[in-house]
């Protein structure tokens, strides 16, 4: 019966046609957790090097400075930035702690959280240095005209 | 004009109400959620501009989302959707300032952590192919595009999900044979109002699947220390790797990371503070207006729109049971065990579901301190909603095409 | 006279072309005036409204703690705020005279005016608990590292 | 290029000013202002930036105001117009940093004084009409549209005025059988001019209209106080009353009444302190250079700009006239007396209408403190004023159409 | 011969050709250097007129102050900026120290540069008066609100 | 989506980079200016953007500067780049900061030093023609536009440069018979670069050029103090006299005086704070990511770009020595005699050129102190560039034209 075939080749369609969406997703859904998965594989692979290299980088550090005279050591990478020394197991232990700690009171206080001086650093760059220029520019010859009342 | 034109313009917004009362049913809509941000204090800095939003776009007469012409401007909240959402300048620009107020040294201090990241992303595909499937049911109108903006809410993070909602919606009225919901605001909606309920949405699912010895599991603080070289290779080379696999993810990972160099660099303290301050503050006024301002009571008001949360809600929870269960998967494989809660911080919502998981950690064992793991796959979720993110605007063009 | 008849409309009709747009500014001024109206006294109703609610809920705590025992006094509306706590006549007679004060002196100061540290004052949101757990985290490594030079 | 030819260019600027000598006039206009402005330190905030913007649109060539075209990109204010000015987005914006740091408490604790705010809108009106009944003279080309933008001169509020100017001007340019002139600039001119001029303007007219006694009269400070929950549904129930009366305020209303939210809601500081300072202070920057920008000679040095002034002053005059009087009218139909002087306040020109008041005030009776009581009439002012802008936007084009 | 006259010709054209951005080059030179010269020397009058002008306001000053009785002199410029008061040769020196120590010393230090306090200070305009008004108004009616708990 | 599709799908990015390999050498050169920024310190504000920007724009498929369409809005950086590149908005906020930062002080009290700013400008000159005989020798393919942006390096004033290598481009691109390179990114990160290396350039060419006697030279401090009526008078009268004699330096000169005069006059602290701190330093990161991706491999990988930074570095040299020499000559005529390293002061550069003056003064008279002397031709030299570029923009079109 020909209406039937065409009826059922149809109703096939019609099933098709629903479920062909689904099989997207699901080709959605694999290429998205496959990506995902191999771009933070990826990125765990390059931080795990990376962590080689600084203890390669320490090491060296350490056997260079028993060579030499005891010096206090300075990392290459912490010369200029204090707070960004190795921090050990136990540092680091600690610091979780005091964020726990830090945490749990906050539910109930509204402590400042922003350290605007330390935002205002100046660096050697050359606006930055030209606006600390003119505030200390400023800053010193108020200071000098101020004092300066006494004896003008 | 005759008294009557003008007893016609006093009545006028009467009128529009009576036309069209959904606009007041938005007004409490608008309410609840204004409750919840300020008396219940859940995101508040979200929630504060998207509810006003929804109230402003559902005032009388709409000044707020008129179309203009006939020296009358644009709406202001239209004009900010046109030049700040439909651009994707605004999500893009809060992730400039996300990046920077980011820290990713306890991922990088423990690599392993990273890996958690992928599991609870399948939350987002559970989500698409229940949309996808209640689509198909003929339950709700979803088609392939809605189900992507829909999935994304299991990443708990709301600018990419505004950025996905948006760039899909713009998508299907580009193409002449599609055409597709507007679900940017209620995708928005879901998302920020299940990360506020992340602490009552987690932790049932969480000790569901996981023993009290497994909770109890201390993970020690590896020696490993992240130097300020692998602080700034980081993002640099994050940029790299995803753009490179991921091509259509480049623009969130690249502003993530941007402002994340802001501020490891140390170099930049001004840019690293506008970046995070005036610059993102200014941004979440006016991305909150507009996204509010996507929700007419005539577009939110829809079945479409309980789909929505229900499958919203369906993304937070598979995604934190899959987060728990990869940890697991991790733990059979792997010498060095790791506490199966912090899988269930990958669902993002940073910081709420890392703190979640210590706070669990902490109730059977008082001395136990997982915050800093658990920040690891928390952060590395961010980074993997957005891998997701791209994927799903590489791969679902060329599906719907 | 046809000539005289016509002069006469026009000149009517020039008066009135004169005088329409003032008929129309008396028409904009009376819904004006009369919208404005509505709009603060719709505006006061509503604040003697809420004043009433107010009071009422201060009456019925004040009868709840009155049957309990005698515990500090916590209104709803005030439990997260101390700042708002309602202001009794005095305070508020206390608070004009103060702010009148200090206006009087403005003219000649220049006194700071913000409260920077209460701007920035965290919430239980996500984002900005995101942000103050990476500041108070940055500051407790940063303050172990630092004293963790000694025993490193 | 011939030697010749590099003359001309050497001479182009002089050659400008031969052209058109007026451009010296706004000179010496503008520099007026800035010394109003910087020495005597009058609306400093606004004046610098107004001042420079007249300079800078009355340079030879005009650079910072061409229309640009040929390589050449379209002049930086001009630009700022487009963007900021013709589609209300700075004066808004403005409205949203005034809103945050408006406080409306004192208001809120004295409901009685909400209702003075209507009575100083009457100086709109008068001017309004003042402004038809010289246009009829035939003495100055005023037209409804001028009328409405000088008559709000009289609300004593920068950005509402700069609104409505802009507004008036936008209507008349898109209806062909319409003239009108742009009078945005001398408007914005002569509000802020007058407000920095309230001290001396108002306390004549105040002593004209009340005896010694009626100046004497002290008000209790009610013992009603305001709470947390009051202050914050107050903005939600003005935004939504107002809209619904007059749908066209709404924008101005609304923007007022969420910075004001995200103030009182205490829950967002982060937003309260973008709205208030780094947002509103970069807007009043862009807004005064583009508002001075309006003004190149040839706009600016016509007669109708001292039509302008004058009824300019009428329109204040008056507002501080009908507010007095109708705290008067208060005071014959109530039992509680209030110092009829407080309805001056309703003026706006927050807050030195109230300041004026506090100062006779205590001129008569050093221990009368009436500053909070004026603070009440003088921002429910605003409220009034932006209630009046919506009339104005939504009945001038039916009247004009 | 016809065509070497042609081929010289276009030689000519060819090296004409090659010439002429250079001498637009020398036009735009000569335009550039001279103006910016005229510009700057009217900038320096005018420099040196103002200098004029205030070696003038301050003799006239000294004559006045001179004649009345000694009282504190206070020019007309400086009423309100005590910073922006004349600097005398010595102070001008001393402060020109001041700068190149603060620069000496910036290369390894990062000093805050911002004076946020400064920045903040209020003036009598409508705007700023309001914010400083509803914020010490504000301040005010908070910290009696805080005491008045005792009382109230 | 067959399955090959899907592969096509993950491999795009390999077949991006294997398509265009310049762009993986474009990363090296973004890594090497990141590192001069963040690890030697040099000028991190502009070089840590700039070079996250040409990373950006050279990430497969290009999102960040696509140019948009068909659902996809173009790319966020092309977007800032259109709208703030071209337009000049970004370089003249930078201006109105940096004006805004600038103490003119040291200039006013000793006015020689403001003539002294002129010298430096011929190094301007001396590329532009270098320019032009190599593109005349076809060695390189300069015209007059590629020129005037390339003799603007030895302005060392970085906004200005973007300012007319940008102006230049628009230009040529108008005009049909010309053809013009995009060389805004080379043109800038030479500037910046050579900028950083102030202290390696000048001092052999100051010492070339003066005896031992003459650095030795000690300047006295004028006895002539500066009066506030002074300061502010100043940038009032050079907006007005620049923008007389060359128009079309209005739009720098005057921003960079707005600034100053928001700072100078002392009333208006809020809007000298914003246009110093927020706006600056947004505009900042906005226009150092701009500039970044006018840099493609494609792009920057020319021959010319060689060609670039030979001229930048003969333009700083001679604008060094032009600046002694004129110096020099000045010390012929007069009778108090300068310093003539305060010449090579006149490059610009500030503060580094002046501090470059200071040492070299110390190196030989320990007590000798010339910094501040040196910052009246430093500051002087950014008026004579702004007044180099309004010839520039407003001769070179009438001679190509
Ligand atoms: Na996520
Ligand atoms: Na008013
Ligand atoms: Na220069």
């Amino acid at each position: 019966m020909i209406t039937t075939e065409s009826d059922s080749k149809k109703r096939t369609a019609d099933i098709e046609l629903e479920i062909e969406p689904i099989v997207d997703g699901l080709q959605v859904s694999g290429i998205g957790m496959g990506m995902t998965s191999v771009v933070l594989i990826i990125l765990a692979l390059s931080v795990r090097g990376m962590a080689w290299i600084d203890a390669y980088m320490r090491r060296r550090e350490a056997e260079q400075s028993a060579m030499v005279e005891p010096e206090p050591v300075r990392s290459e990478e912490s010369t200029t930035e204090p707070a960004e020394q190795p921090r050990t197991d136990g540092a680091m232990r600690a610091a979780a702690i005091a964020v726990a700690i830090s945490l749990a009171q906050r539910a109930n206080s509204t402590a400042p959280t922003s350290q605007p001086a330390d935002h205002k650093s100046s660096t050697n760059s050359s606006y930055d240095a030209w606006l600390t220029e003119g505030r200390s520019r400023q800053r010193a010859s108020r200071g000098v005209a101020q004092t300066s009342k006494g004896w003008r | 004009m005759s008294g009557e034109g003008v007893l016609d313009q006093i009545l006028v917004g009467f009128e529009a109400i009576a036309d069209d009362p959904r606009i007041v049913a938005m007004w409490v809509i608008a309410a609840a959620l204004l409750y919840v941000g300020v008396a219940k204090r859940k995101e508040p800095l979200l929630l504060v501009p998207i509810s006003m939003g929804i109230l402003f776009a559902n005032l009388p007469l709409g000044e707020f989302i008129r179309a203009g012409g006939e020296g009358e401007p644009t709406g202001i909240l239209r004009t900010f959707q046109t030049v700040g959402l439909e651009t994707d300048i605004f999500p893009l620009l809060i992730f400039l300032g996300v990046g920077t107020a980011t820290d990713f040294s306890p991922m990088l201090s423990n690599p392993k952590t990273l890996l958690l990241g992928a599991g609870a992303q399948a939350g987002v595909f559970f989500a698409l192919i229940g949309a996808l499937i209640l689509g198909a049911l003929g339950w709700f109108d979803f088609g392939l595009l809605e189900a992507a903006s829909i999935g994304i809410i299991g990443g708990a993070d709301g600018p990419t999900t505004i950025f996905i909602a948006t760039r899909m919606r713009e998508l299907g009225e580009a193409l002449p044979h599609i055409e597709v919901r507007d679900i940017v605001g209620a995708t928005a909606v879901a998302a920020y109002s299940y990360m506020a309920l992340v602490p009552i949405i987690q932790p049932p699912l969480i000790k569901l699947l996981t023993t009290e010895n497994e909770r109890r599991i201390r993970m020690e603080y590896s020696a490993q220390p992240v130097s300020r070289r692998s602080l700034i290779l980081f993002p640099i080379i994050t940029t790299i790797v995803v753009s490179v696999l991921v091509p259509s993810a480049s623009p969130l990972i690249g502003m993530l990371m941007l402002g994340n160099l802001i501020k490891v660099s140390g170099v930049v303290p001004r840019l690293a503070d506008v970046s995070e301050n005036a610059l993102m503050n200014a941004t979440i006024v006016i991305l909150g207006l507009s996204v509010g301002a996507t929700m007419p009571g005539s577009i939110f008001l829809q079945p479409e729109t309980l789909g929505i949360f229900v499958l919203g809600l369906f993304a937070f929870a598979t995604a934190t049971m899959t987060g728990v269960l990869l940890a697991k998967l991790m733990n059979l494989v792997s010498k060095t065990k790791v506490n199966p809660m912090i899988g269930a911080a990958g669902v993002s919502a940073v910081p709420m579901a890392a703190r979640v998981v210590q706070d669990m950690g902490q109730k059977e064992d008082p001395d136990n301190y997982l915050l800093m793991h658990a920040m690891g796959p928390n952060v590395a979720g961010v980074i993997g909603t957005a891998t997701v993110a791209g994927v799903l605007i590489a791969v679902v063009p060329s599906l719907i095409g």
